[in-house]
């Protein structure tokens, strides 16, 4: 790329760019390391501290580096309004993904594939998030609760219904099953799940908060 | 069919081509088939729709030849292809006089349709360089290298694809397979057969309230089951003579101890010091 | 904090501190939400993306949101922040453009654009990279599973959405992005052998394409 001697708003441009992308303070030598030999530092700094001067961002000097922030009158918005990311844990989204293929599956079964029991915590976030519900009661001992997956779910991963969930096919499409494919290895297909075996949830059982905390105290 | 097509493969027509392109057999550069052709028709120098076929399958049967006569290894789509080009210049070149087999479409309409489909993976070749000629994040655009401490993270979207969801799938099934074939992991435990026998043979000594783990076998082998699964199994089998009168069972308060003690007559049990 | 009701320039100046502070793009939705009621989110933005013109950081639109990012005339001085890209090959990046352009598509129809079978690792490579994503099933016999890029596609590349994508509209008029073949051509293809018993297509087939209506249907 051919570089003319830049002018002082060339200058200018360079350094701004140089600060937005900095991960962090930088000092005007560090500035200067970057530009044309003679370049006037000192000079496109003080011309951009003016130029954002009042505006929603500020460069600001802080132990002799600069750096943009936003300005001090709007940090209400910054702290109110945060919100807490919503990032599923390995645990969450491998806890999802037991529930998606085998349910309606009770937590023993989602424990048996993991091979480590449940966090307290990983199926109430689940729950909260709206991704999985509790869906009926196995007959079996214990008459342990099922867990299946909510609307929530399809609309966050963009599937019509159950029936599209991806199957064998298409983990070996995406080279998830490639050398080692286990003997005999099946992929559940949840939307012909039968859940014959399953009692429907008593009225309440789904909404009463002593429940799932019951639950969680068995962890 | 083949006989058809053997005149094409003469040597002028090898080195007319040759000699006239300059064209490079490197196998290494092309994806299939269908790449090499395009490469070829780009050589003719016209929009693909005012393209030679004949002289597209002329230029392609060339190629094969030569790749062969230099021992390249050809993948068997690239003969497929070869055999399909010099049927259909064969029908190109050969007056119409009846309808064919009657199914097929006629040569000059698959002519197009192979135009057709250079010209779509062309429009996908010019649509690569202007996709990858943008600006890239990273590469060439920068977003800010320092958000604030106080991030503000769109709340909408939660970090989890289909794929991810697949891939933790796929990767736990894994591990239960391998979970399964690792005999160190087997978990022996105290067969209730084996606790109502124990149970039976110490019965006529229990006449007092014994606490269960007194009443439960000591564990001594290591690699035999846990003392937690004497302790249960012992449970579980005196429920049963519970249920069948032969003993009792009381607790007084939950999680507190566990008494066992023998119905009716019998001698006293001897405790373990 | 009392607040009166700012004015334009107020509005302005928040939603500069707002894009400024935020780790990723945008909605002109997630915008408004911490502005008060009634601000005129899209009037400060195009005013910010006017201001910003020309200078060495400006405001870009990604997948349908808003961010900051440095000039791109200024990408030879950003040498320290440059991370190295990981190098999708001719295919990965010729099977990205089929997606892109055709999406929702399968993995056979991308193999016919390119007359080659898709190898391994090509599909997986862009699906884990986050360029392409999983979108549906197919409405076809064997419900093949669809592709479709993903938001992450748009914002490496600096597109705005999907009808930005250079050259989209002429290769539409030229039906080029039409994925059913135009008269019965079938190269014969050896992993294929049975095709040949495919019907002919149906009178009027090329110009209705199935394609489109399925995007509608999925979504």
């Amino acid at each position: 790329m051919i570089q003319f001697a830049p002018d002082d708003t060339e200058i200018e441009r360079r350094v701004e760019a140089l600060l937005f992308a900095a991960s962090g303070p930088l000092s005007a030598a560090e500035i200067a390391r970057r530009l044309p030999e003679g370049a006037d530092v000192g000079g496109a700094i003080s011309a951009l501290r003016d130029r954002y001067q009042g505006r929603g961002v500020e460069l600001e000097c802080v132990a002799d580096r600069w750096r943009f922030r936003t300005a001090a009158d709007l940090s209400f918005m910054m702290t109110e309004e945060r919100e807490e990311p919503r990032r599923l844990s390995k645990a969450a989204l491998e806890t999802l993904a037991i529930i998606a293929y085998h349910q309606p599956c009770t937590r023993a079964e989602i424990e048996s594939v993991r091979g480590v029991s449940l966090s307290r915590g990983t199926l109430d976030l689940l729950l909260e998030m709206g991704f999985v519900k509790l869906k009926g009661r196995r007959r079996t001992p214990g008459r342990p609760v099922t867990y299946a997956t909510a609307d929530r779910f399809l609309e966050h991963f963009g599937l019509s219904n159950l029936y599209d969930l991806p199957g064998v096919q298409e983990m070996k499409a995406a080279g998830l099953l490639d050398l080692s494919i286990p003997v005999g290895f099946e992929v559940p297909d949840p939307s012909r799940a039968t859940d014959n075996d399953d009692e429907p949830l008593m009225p309440g059982d789904d909404d009463s908060p002593e429940f799932a905390q019951d639950f969680v105290a068995e962890d | 069919m083949t006989e058809a097509f053997q005149p094409n493969l003469d040597f002028t027509a090898v080195e007319q081509v040759d000699a006239r392109e300059a064209f490079v057999v490197d196998l290494e550069g092309y994806e299939g088939p269908l790449h090499v052709l395009l490469a070829l028709a780009r050589t003719q120098k016209v929009d693909l729709l005012k393209l030679s076929i004949t002289r597209l399958a002329e230029q392609y049967l060339a190629f094969v030849h030569e790749a062969r006569r230099r021992n390249f290894a050809l993948a068997a789509d690239y003969l497929v292809m070869a055999s399909w080009l010099a049927y259909l210049k064969s029908r190109l070149l050969l007056p119409r006089t009846e309808k064919g087999k009657g199914e097929e479409p006629p040569a000059e309409e698959m002519a197009a349709a192979l135009a057709f489909r250079l010209q779509k993976l062309e429009a996908m070749r010019r649509a690569v360089e202007a996709i990858t000629s943008r600006p890239q994040l990273k590469r060439d655009v920068f977003t800010r290298g320092d958000p604030e401490a106080t991030v503000i993270v769109p709340s909408d979207r939660i970090d989890a694809s289909l794929y991810e969801l697949m891939a933790a799938y796929v990767t736990q099934r894994r591990r239960e397979e391998q979970r399964r074939y690792n005999p160190g992991q087997r978990v022996e435990a105290f067969a209730l057969e084996a606790a109502r026998d124990w149970l039976r043979d110490i019965l006529p000594r229990m006449d007092q309230w014994t606490p269960l783990d007194r009443v439960a076998p000591e564990r001594t082998d290591t690699d035999g089951p846990s003392q937690a699964s004497f302790t249960a199994s012992t449970l579980s089998a005196s429920l049963e003579l519970v249920k069948e009168g032969a003993m009792d069972v009381k607790q007084a308060t939950a999680f507190a101890e566990v008494y066992l003690k023998r119905r009716g007559q019998g001698m006293p049990l001897e405790l373990t010091p």
